[in-house]
């Protein structure tokens, strides 16, 4: 029973992060005086692309790479708490599990994309390492506050302990939260941070070799990406109490993370980095020397 | 102004001679000259030391009549022993002296400066 | 019985033999020197027994003491004895495989180790000046006898400074002479609480000098690294394993048992510790490894004679135990490095540590031999510096002086470093093939053997140096032994 | 002009120091004989049988030492042998000695020699001994070398009377330990003090030494008048 | 008596390989049974609370075995194992084996010695010995990096040596024993001193300078066990020090903890730093295992329960992956004679079970589940957050990011991207390093899943010291902050991959394509075309870190150095007068001499 339970789940969110994904291409559209395409688009990529007769592979590891991908965030998802809603696997201390897990997907990736000798898919693997150094940790220092003045480490805990408005971490810790948002604009890959897919550049980096049911593979990650990332910052800074406001509270944070896209250049990879590590990083420590205080 | 004055002050003054010649010397014969100095310097000064009032030299000739009133005869030895080291130790020295002459072609104990590194 | 004075009788007439077997044949006087002190060491051992409390007296011109001169072996003279005649005999073998020399050179050889026991053996005290003179003339000769400018400007230097300085020796003994109407050590140390500080002063200064001028001790001790650099590398064995050695005894014996730690060793206790230091860092940044090795033998002096004069705060026996193992360590490790750099540079006598590189490659004895004589004196374990630092160490802290340890050991790392470097040189880059000859390499090992056998089982060698420790500590033991129950 | 300035204030501060020492403690003369100086004035002629007491002292109450003194000019002479080793001769302008100097000396050498045997002989009972009587001879030798053109000592001789001399005295020295359990002592009859045949075996150990020092210092001087 | 035969089996092992010498096979056997003797009767009969003392006149040697001992023993001697069945590929030879079993030696022994002396004995062994064994390094380097080493390792057993003297002067006992009784702040300056060397071992900046260069240039198999096995003897140190020597640091210096465990949190930032700008496999490999080790030094700075067990269980996985890693890096360099990131690549396909071992040990190193590199990680963490300071706990996880970047850097530079030419004919590693990439894939799994196993063993030795916290059992651990069940984890792993594969497995079908068919914006490329990047990977961080990425300890100590050079050259200046000088110096030494006795005379 809780392995069809985890089934629709998946499935669930799936759609969900695709749909987030033509969400942010119409409206992208639409600041750029574009009609764009319906929002239903990206579903239809992908079913194009699972449908595909058969799919270049250069290797073991560039097969398992995207299916690593996706079961690093599967995996993840499971840890998860969608709002109020208690996480299908729990237990209680859970931030670095997930933290983790969270890693395994950009592994599976950057493995596979490496074998495939193209020197476009390395690159962008470095540069999305290289940003992790960046927006990880400032998302880190930005959530630690929170954990720590709960005297947790489960998100579930977390969630409970916020309870109504008032009491969200957004509120409670806003140097926090800024320093939260620099983040979740490089946790997504948006610009001014899209750097990794970078098209114009490295050919869409990673992904420059894939095609098929791979790259169909390396979308849906994404979709279940973008929705476990923005998750996270918004259980953790605003303590959804169910799964609807779960979901427009992750919505809200990835259309504003779209629409800063849409207007934005793009940095080069060491101004990113560096960029993360100035006024974000202030702002993160501040956090934390405001919980300090509070105690 | 007493003999002891005398004896101690001139001896004392060979020895103080002799090291400001080996340190002030250039030419490496005259250094050891210094040092040979400062050898006489203290054998005299040795010898005096054995002197006793009115003594005279330990030699009986007269035996078995024995003086009381006799110099004292250690040191006498002893000297006798310095000389001869001393002697032995100078002509090493000048041994060395005269190949230092070959090998350096000169004496001038500033030149002898092989050995700093 | 089989009186020890044979010792230096044989060696004499055997010195003076060697030129009337130089007219029979050029070969036999290089067969004199091993006889003779194997016969001497055979003598040693046959009346190892015979020593034990006190001293043991042999008189001469068959008067007691203190009226003629007499021989006054304790067990502490008796170890030194058997080292220098052990480390000898082994340069002796040594001498054996070398070209064919002049045979005048054999007698210097050979008297130099017979002033070197004498010394250790006398209890006689112009005698020692005696002894010492025949040992320091024959080092200038030894010294010279490579006779190129760097061998003829260090025995130069030796000379000078060694001439000045036993003629100040021979003034203190005259004014030890003048006060107490003895030559004779024990009795001159019965005597001495009857002597005015103000004497006692005086003759130590001059003792202090003379001495230092021997053991190396700081401001005196400039000649050495000269003498060191210039000798042959067999001759700096012999100047760092026996004639300091030979030293260390008369200071032991002047200092100690005479002076019974009067003011004298307080000076030495500061000059042992700034000899340390500035041997040391003299060596810290010597590019001529055989210099280097000078400056690190003068440093491990320093330190040798700073323990030694820590009796004067504390009288503990483990404290001369100390100074035995160091000098045994020294003597031996030492040894090894100056012949197995001999064999590194394959008698070019090029010394400099950029011509050594890769020396330790193409011969690999010598270079594993150099770095087991490093080891043992920057005493690393299974090494018998190992005991010998460790000991040092803890006499330090017996006497009191715990943060010098500090200072020791900090110096010490300079050591490390020093040697290490040239360690690293010799076992990388290619060297040029050169051979060690069998003799040369045995030779090498048997002293290698000797630091590796203490190092591993150092409990024979610790009662033996205890053994001796007690001997020197005991001084109205020593007194009495010698002049009977006064 | 400072390095000399420097040296005579330190020198002269070292005498200074020296002969306010000795002046204050040694006042000359007036020391008594004590110790084994008084022992030697007292018993020395009864024990050793030489009215010199210096001689017995020299040579046995410390004779020991002067058996290392000797070997300490041997040593010296042994050295320079080794040391001047293959020396490469330059001929160099020598002046020729005059006639009266060369026919003297022919005459003298002989007289020298003698007059050294008596000091040697007598040693034990006038001042001197084998070390000024050995430096007497090497005078002689000296004069010779420089008087006489020609005059050349064999080499094989002056080494093998060092080392026959040499050996000879550490045989007495043993004969001692065989015969009186001790190096050196006196084993011969003491005879009567005061004559030639007296005081044991000190004048067979002057003669020795005369031997020895003789040689050793011909030969010193024979290889540095070579240079 | 056992613990001293082991010893002595130990170092007869080694000089019967010395004197068999000539034939490597025999050797090889010799060595492989010895070893297994030896390490039959550490496992067999070593127990905790065995005590052993022999006289050797002066000294008095004491050993004792305790909890600590068995499993730094174990740990030891299994990597050992791992380097024994290395070096049958490698080039040895008979002194190759001694340097190693005395090395071993000196590591067990170290773990036995109850007084201090005998400690540093043993100490100055291991530091020895293994000295000897990277001066007989792979390549030109080596001499030099072994210099470093053994100047920094002896200056952490004088340091050492130092806090020995100073304990037995105010105590007047030398065996490990407790300090905090002594009166005035002598007791910090002698836990400082004893630490110094583990802490050097452990390879704690600032004392970490060696390390790099000893690593990387010292015999391939022999790293193995220098990473692995040597470093927990610097772990072991920090125990012997700060729980038996200074029982009561926490309580009385406890600035004195926090530095530790800052320093630790730096060390793990800028070694990760390091290690991912590094261009050499080996170099690589030797920063990460630095950066690794500063974790254990945050857990013992941290100094409770949870963070000590976390210390121990990552000093475990630390000799478990590091030495895959090395091993992995030793089988490459045996078969392509390199270890240059840049000249490698595409050997995924030659080396499937290297690239297998690399793979995990990396996903160990980065500590993602379910491997043994998690379960430390995550109770380090929560220790951290407990005790409060969230900045460390950020800078750790900062070093932890960094542990990604060259995890991939060095799985990708060496297996994945593109064949070289000239490695077309490589093999798979040789057999000893195919059984020794399997033996460590069994723990690094089995305990990333079961923790209990070694923290149960853990808790036992420093129980006694510390409150016991943290709780758990065989899978799960218990801290207040939460609760974490590692099968759990990788049950849903390993059940979402299935679930990947089963839809890759649904849709469509692959086909293989070469390595050369690949976007390459229409440009041909044929065989010899460079495709792999490998070089400058990284290289715009250097323009992020700009210039402090240049500030280093050693020009700090270079400088240093300088000055004392300096003033060694004024010291040899003494020594360099003609004789006249010397004389003077013994004139003037007299004069003062007579003038400091000045009335008395």
């Amino acid at each position: 029973m809780s392995i069809l339970y985890f089934f629709l789940y998946l499935l669930l969110v799936t759609i969900v992060g695709l749909l987030y994904m033509g969400v942010a291409r119409k409206v992208t559209a639409h600041v750029q005086n574009r009609y764009g395409p319906p929002i239903y688009q990206p579903i239809l990529d992908v079913l194009k692309l699972f449908g595909k007769k058969d799919a270049a592979s250069h290797g073991v590891m560039h097969t398992l790479g995207p299916v690593i991908a996706y079961t690093g965030i599967g995996a993840t998802l499971l840890f998860l708490p969608l709002g109020n809603h208690t996480p299908l696997l729990h237990f209680n201390g859970d931030l670095f599990v997930v933290l983790y897990l969270l890693v395994v997907g950009p592994l599976g990736m950057a493995l596979g994309a490496g074998e495939s000798a193209n020197s476009n898919a390395t690159i962008g693997i470095a540069r999305a390492l290289s940003m992790m150094l960046g927006y990880e940790i400032i998302f880190f220092m930005a959530t630690l506050p929170v954990f720590y003045a709960n005297h947790t480490a489960s998100i579930y805990k977390v969630i409970l302990a916020q309870g109504t408005f008032p009491k969200w971490a957004a509120i409670m810790y806003p140097i926090s939260f800024i320093a939260g948002l620099f983040a979740v604009q490089g946790l997504l890959g948006e610009k001014p941070f899209e750097l990794v897919i970078a098209p114009h550049e490295i050919a869409s980096g990673p992904m420059v070799e894939y095609g098929g049911k791979f790259l169909g593979f390396l979308q849906i990650w994404h979709a279940v990406g973008i929705i476990v990332e923005t998750g996270l910052f918004v259980d953790i800074f605003f303590g959804p109490q169910n799964i609807l406001w779960f979901f427009v509270g992750t919505f809200f944070v990835f259309l504003a993370s779209v629409l800063v896209n849409a207007v934005m250049p793009r940095f080069r990879i060491e101004q990113a980095v560096r960029f993360y590590w100035g006024i974000p990083l202030l702002f993160a420590i501040l956090g934390i020397l405001q919980v300090y205080l509070w105690r | 102004m007493n003999a002891g004055h005398l004896f101690y002050g001139s001896s004392v003054f060979l020895m103080v001679m002799g090291v400001f010649i080996a340190l002030t010397g250039k030419h490496l014969i005259k250094i050891l000259l210094g040092i040979d100095l400062f050898d006489v310097g203290l054998n005299l000064l040795i010898i005096s030391f054995g002197y006793v009032n009115g003594g005279t030299a330990p030699i009986f000739s007269r035996y078995p009549h024995v003086f009381k009133n006799v110099v004292d005869p250690v040191p006498q030895a002893l000297v006798l022993t310095a000389i001869v080291i001393g002697v032995a130790e100078i002509a090493m020295g000048l041994a060395i002296v005269m190949r230092i002459k070959e090998k350096f072609g000169t004496c001038n104990i500033s030149k002898l400066k092989e050995l700093k590194w | 019985m089989v009186s020890p004075i044979l010792v230096i009788a044989l060696s004499l007439f055997f010195a003076f033999v060697i030129p009337l077997l130089g007219m029979l044949s050029k070969k036999l006087p290089r067969w004199v020197p091993p006889i003779s002190i194997l016969v001497n060491l055979l003598i040693l051992l046959s009346n190892m027994d015979k020593i034990s409390g006190g001293a043991m007296l042999i008189t001469t011109a068959g008067i007691k003491p203190p009226i003629a001169i007499n021989l006054a072996i304790d067990r502490f003279g008796f170890l030194f004895a058997l080292l220098i005649q052990t480390v000898g005999f082994l340069l002796s073998i040594y001498y054996l495989a070398q070209d064919t020399k002049d045979e005048r050179f054999y007698m210097l050889f050979l008297l130099n180790i017979l002033g070197a026991s004498g010394i250790v053996m006398t209890g006689d005290l112009f005698n020692s000046f005696v002894f010492l003179e025949i040992l320091e003339i024959s080092s200038f000769g030894l010294v010279a006898v490579q006779k190129d400018k760097k061998s003829l400007e260090g025995a130069f230097k030796y000379m000078m400074i060694g001439a000045i300085g036993s003629s100040l020796y021979l003034l203190g003994i005259i004014v030890l002479y003048l006060s107490t109407g003895s030559l004779n050590m024990a009795d001159i140390a019965r005597l001495m609480p009857n002597i005015p500080d103000s004497i006692k002063l005086f003759a130590g200064l001059l003792f202090l000098i003379g001495i230092g001028v021997e053991v190396e001790l700081f401001p005196l001790n400039a000649w050495a690294p000269d003498a060191y650099e210039g000798a042959q590398d067999s001759i700096s064995t012999q100047l760092s394993s026996i004639i300091s050695k030979a030293g260390i005894y008369l200071a032991a014996r002047i200092f100690f048992t005479i002076f019974n730690g009067f003011y004298a060793l307080e000076v030495v206790l500061y000059l042992g510790i700034i000899t340390f230091i500035i041997a040391e860092l003299a060596a810290l940044m010597q590019k001529n490894v055989k210099r280097m090795l000078a400056y690190s033998s003068i440093g491990q002096m320093g330190l040798l004679l700073f323990v030694f004069a820590l009796i004067s705060k504390r009288a503990d026996i483990f404290i001369f135990t100390t100074i035995i193992l160091l000098a045994l360590n020294h003597a031996f490790g030492k040894g090894l490095l100056f012949l197995s750099l001999g064999a590194l540079t394959g008698g070019t006598r090029e010394y400099y540590i950029d011509s050594l590189k890769g020396s330790g490659k193409s011969n690999v004895l010598a270079g594993l031999l150099f770095t087991m004589g490093a080891f043992t004196i920057l005493g690393m374990p299974f090494f018998f510096g190992f005991w010998s630092k460790i000991s040092a160490l803890i006499s330090i802290m017996k006497a009191g002086y715990v943060y010098l340890i500090g200072l020791v050991l900090l110096v010490s790392l300079f050591e490390i470093y020093y040697y290490g470097r040239v360690i690293v040189n010799i076992f990388s880059g290619e060297g040029k093939a050169q051979k060690t000859g069998f003799i040369y390499a045995s030779i090498m090992v048997i002293f290698a053997l000797f630091i590796i056998a203490f190092g591993v089982w150092p409990h024979p060698v610790f009662s033996f140096a205890h053994k001796a420790a007690v001997a020197l500590f005991e001084r109205t033991t020593y007194i009495t032994s010698i002049m009977g129950g006064m | 002009m400072i390095r000399k300035i420097v040296a005579f204030i330190f020198a002269f501060y070292f005498g200074f120091i020296l002969y306010s020492f000795i002046y204050t403690h040694f006042p000359f003369g007036e020391r008594p004989l004590k110790g084994v100086a008084a022992h030697y004035v007292e018993k020395g002629v009864q024990e050793e049988g030489a009215t010199n007491i210096v001689t017995s002292i020299v040579t046995l109450y410390r004779g020991f030492d002067t058996l290392g003194e000797v070997t300490v000019l041997f040593l010296a002479a042994t050295g320079l042998g080794l040391l001047l080793a293959g020396w490469k001769e330059e001929e160099k302008e020598k002046p020729e000695p005059t006639l009266i100097m060369e026919t003297t000396t022919k005459y003298l050498f002989p007289l020298v020699l003698l007059f050294g045997s008596y000091i040697f002989i007598h040693g034990h009972l006038t001042p001197g001994g084998g070390f000024p009587a050995g430096v007497v001879i090497a005078t002689g030798y000296f004069m010779m070398f420089i008087a006489q053109k020609e005059f050349k000592p064999s080499e094989y001789l002056l080494s093998a009377t060092e080392s026959f001399a040499g050996t000879l005295y550490v045989i007495t020295g043993l004969l001692g330990l065989a015969l009186a359990f001790s190096f050196l002592a006196n084993v011969a009859p003491l005879g009567v003090p005061n004559t030639v045949f007296s005081a044991g075996i000190i004048p067979i150990i002057y003669i020795i030494i005369g031997f020895k020092v003789g040689s050793e210092m011909t030969g010193i001087l024979q290889h540095m008048k070579e240079v | 008596m056992t613990m001293f035969y082991i010893l002595l089996v130990f170092i007869l092992t080694g000089l019967l390989t010395l004197f068999l010498g000539p034939i490597k096979v025999l050797r090889n056997i010799v060595a492989l049974l010895g070893y297994l003797a030896g390490s039959a009767l550490f496992i067999y009969n070593i127990k905790p609370g065995l005590i052993y003392s022999l006289n050797i006149r002066v000294y008095n040697i004491h050993f004792e075995s305790g909890f600590s001992t068995v499993f730094f023993g174990i740990i030891i001697l299994a990597v050992f194992l791992i380097f024994l069945l290395a070096s049958f590929h490698e080039e040895n030879d008979g002194a190759y084996y001694l340097f190693a079993f005395l090395t071993l030696t000196g590591a067990i022994g170290v773990l036995f010695a109850k007084d201090l002396i005998s400690f540093f004995f043993l100490f100055e062994t291991m530091s020895l010995f293994s000295f000897l064994m990277v001066l007989k390094g792979k390549n030109k380097n080596s001499p030099k990096s072994a210099f470093k080493y053994l100047v920094w390792s002896v200056f952490g057993g004088y340091a050492f040596l130092f806090g020995t003297f100073l304990k037995v002067y105010t105590t007047h006992s030398v065996m490990i024993g407790d300090i905090s009784f002594i009166g005035g702040h002598i007791k910090l300056l002698i836990l400082l001193l004893i630490l110094t060397p583990f802490m050097v071992k452990a390879a704690l900046m600032p004392f970490h300078l060696w390390a790099p260069d000893a690593y990387s240039d010292s015999k391939d198999a022999f790293t193995v066990f220098f990473s692995g096995g040597l470093s927990k003897i610097g772990i072991f140190g920090y125990f012997i020090a700060l729980f038996k020597i200074f029982t009561e640091i926490a309580s009385k210096y406890p600035w004195f903890l926090t530095v530790i465990a800052w320093l630790g949190g730096i060390t793990a930032t800028l070694a990760g730093i390091y290690a991912f700008m590094q261009d050499d496999a080996k170099k690589l490999l030797a920063y990460s295992s630095i950066s690794q080790l500063g974790y254990v030094a945050v857990g013992f700075g941290i100094y409770t329960h949870y963070s000590v067990v976390a210390a121990f269980f990552h000093a475990l996985g630390h000799a478990v992956y590091e030495s895959l890693l090395f091993l992995v890096v030793a089988g490459v360099y045996y078969r392509v004679k390199t270890t240059d990131l840049r000249k490698m690549g595409g050997l995924i396909k030659k080396m499937p079970l290297s690239f297998i071992g690399l793979l995990f040990g990396i996903i160990a190193t980065s500590g993602i589940p379910p491997t043994i590199g998690f379960p430390s990680k995550w109770l380090l963490y929560e220790a951290v957050i407990m005790k409060g300071d969230l900045l460390l706990t950020s800078l750790v996880f900062f070093a932890s990011i960094t542990a990604f970047l060259y995890s991939y850097k060095l799985v990708h530079s060496i297996f994945l991207g593109k064949l070289h030419k000239e490695h077309r004919d490589v093999k798979e590693a040789p057999l000893g390093y195919a059984t020794g990439i399997i033996l460590l894939l069994i723990p690094l799994f089995v305990l990333g899943v079961a923790p209990g196993i070694a923290v149960k063993h853990i808790d036992y030795i420093i129980r006694f010291y510390l409150k016991p916290e943290l709780g758990y059992n065989l899978t799960t651990m218990t801290t207040p902050l939460g609760h974490v069940n590692f099968p759990v984890v990788g049950i849903v792993m390993v059940s979402m991959f299935v679930l990947s594969l089963i839809i890759y497995f649904i849709f469509g079908s692959t086909y293989k394509a070469d390595q050369t068919d690949n976007y390459t914006a229409t440009e041909a490329i044929s065989d010899d075309f460079e495709l792999h990047y490998a070089g400058e990977f990284y290289g715009f961080m250097r323009k992020a870190f700009g210039r402090p990425l240049k500030w280093s300890f050693e020009k700090l100590l270079n400088a240093f150095l300088k000055l004392f050079a300096f003033i060694g050259e004024i010291a040899r200046g003494f020594y360099m007068g003609d004789a006249r000088v010397y004389l003077f110096y013994l004139v003037l030494f007299f004069s003062l001499l007579a003038y400091l006795m000045g009335g008395k005379l």
